[in-house]
């Protein structure tokens, strides 16, 4: 079965980045495909290289880039709500580019389900 | 339908809309701070209690024990892993109550 | 899958201003009009608060996005769907609303959910 | 002491807490998706009204204006600016129910 | 201002992990430290969570920081308030907490309050 | 009198950011002193140089960056909050500082009066 997943919100303030990122592997695992992982809204700062969390805590942009590279996974940001937030392409993490909106509404024809991660 | 909850009933309103407008024979799984609606002893224990005829409950495992609420999982409330996300999302369409 | 139909729902339970989801969804539901979908928009909850008449966003400094509702019409995004419950628990008619709609309770409101193959919520 | 409210009272439980919460002399001022609570025929307006003989109900005018209620404001609530409101934390030490 | 001592109090009224408003407002609390201020911590509604025994974060693959509530003793952090009807809510007692609490009444919280120089909330 | 401002939020996604604003510029106004504005939380998110929100709509950052320099304002990024959201010196708008914790806490003795802003 092939999913979409939507991510509304940011990193660490919520847990729907650490929600999301779960099922995906969960999903993976399970033998199922990732259409696309569309980040909207706050979830657009999911995507920068330059977060740096204490040591002893989980690195959430480094593990989407993980997951991205070991599943070929297409990690995409929205470039709307990006120019909003100061998101650019030059501090953009591996594993993720930015994109239009229109690729979220293309996820929801294209996956099966589309399951969403918010506030 | 599968109807993902991710607040606390005492903080938010999303399970108790999800409540009145989830149809009969659906799905509501309880995940992040919602899986405190599914612990004996909270205050909107009962109108899950209530739901539970006409509404099947599932409460995410790791979410409870994040939270050392594992002890006290209300009756009747099934409990998953992500695993168990992932087939109720392959096995019915999804909406967020967000 | 090209040419394929889904029917989409846009979920709304959120208020405008307070946080920027309202905003944000308007803007996925003009671009989900490109792609010939079938689209629906619920408000819910303080969803409805969304398509309140007389939006005045000066003194807040803030842009006036309610306009927009009224311009769906020309996007031929004509199903809007509004919660009974939720309008009667803030004292609101349909008179009160920026644009024409369908009222239904709760139950109808589940019902037409049930129907629909992707449900976003903002 | 100015007790700052800033959510929905028909979605968050801050409005409710405050209101038991709060010292007798106390002032309430909503600003952003709070001024919903002083608006004729909201659900949450009774408790408003109910707290007025020993609660100051202030609103925040232009969060009023721009959500397109400023005609339904609940009697007995006093209308404010940012000024007011600089006032208000000026006179009284202040309190955000986050 | 050398020498001011202000009551500060840091109100917590969210659950931990689903936001992460627990955990720094943890942060701040232990910084607070250094500046010999007298210090209180009130935990409200949903914030009781906070100080639940037994939390185990391996599952959602995320630090467990709650050890640190046991820590504030150390850092002469001792009055911790909770609020009575908040357990009551949530079918919690004294026994369930990581941290020996002063348990107060929503009345008793709002006097307390009321003393306070500076009320900070996350 | 002074007083002193706390931001838990970042741009546009809450109106959090916006409330403080006005806020200050009112109490600037009528001629009172802003000690500090500390942002902390996903508020660190204020400060980035990198933002471009639509013409049409109010640019949060510049509106700081702007208020900061014609009345001196003391903008602090809270840099625990920044190294885990990806807040760094290259990417600051003018007017804004990273530092440390201790600045709230000073605020809160200094200032006669502080006011959140958050969720």
């Amino acid at each position: 079965m092939k999913f979409g997943i939507l991510v509304n919100e940011g990193p660490y303030q919520h847990q729907a980045s650490d929600s999301a990122y779960l099922f995906c592997k969960a999903a993976l695992e399970k033998g199922h495909e990732i259409h696309r992982v569309f980040f909207y809204h706050d979830g657009v700062n999911n995507s920068t290289r330059l977060t740096e969390p204490p040591q002893d805590d989980r690195n959430i942009v480094k593990r989407w880039t993980k997951l991205a590279e070991e599943h070929k996974l297409d990690l995409v940001v929205c470039v709307a709500a990006a120019l909003r937030r100061g998101i650019v392409d030059d501090n953009l993490a591996p594993g993720f580019r930015i994109s239009g909106l229109g690729q979220l509404v293309e996820t929801g024809i294209e996956a099966d389900r589309t399951v969403t991660f918010g506030d | 339908m599968l109807h993902i909850i991710n607040k606390s009933p005492l903080e938010k309103n999303s399970l108790d809309t999800c409540l009145a407008v989830a149809q009969d024979g659906g799905i509501i799984l309880l995940i992040e701070d919602a899986v405190y609606a599914a612990t004996s002893g909270n205050a909107a224990a009962a109108k899950l209690s209530a739901a539970q005829g006409r509404l099947k409950i599932c409460v995410l495992g790791p979410d409870l024990e994040a939270r050392g609420m594992a002890d006290r999982l209300l009756e009747g409330v099934t409990r998953i892993d992500y695993g168990g996300f992932v087939d109720l999302a392959a096995e019915h369409k999804c909406q967020s109550w967000l | 899958m090209a040419g394929t139909i889904k029917k989409f729902m846009f979920v709304n339970r959120k208020a405008p201003y307070g946080t920027v989801y309202a905003l944000e969804s308007l803007e996925v539901v003009l671009i989900s009009a490109a792609f010939d979908q079938d689209v629906s928009l619920a408000f819910l909850d303080d969803g409805v608060y969304q398509l309140k008449k007389g939006q005045q966003t000066k003194g807040i400094e803030t842009k006036n996005f309610s306009p927009t509702y009224r311009a769906l019409d020309g996007y031929d995004i004509e199903k809007l769907y509004v919660e009974q419950e939720a309008m009667e628990a803030r004292g609101l008619t349909e008179e009160d609303l920026l644009v024409d709609v369908t009222v239904l309770s709760r139950r109808e409101m589940g019902a037409l959910m049930e129907e629909q193959d992707v449900v976003l919520s903002f």
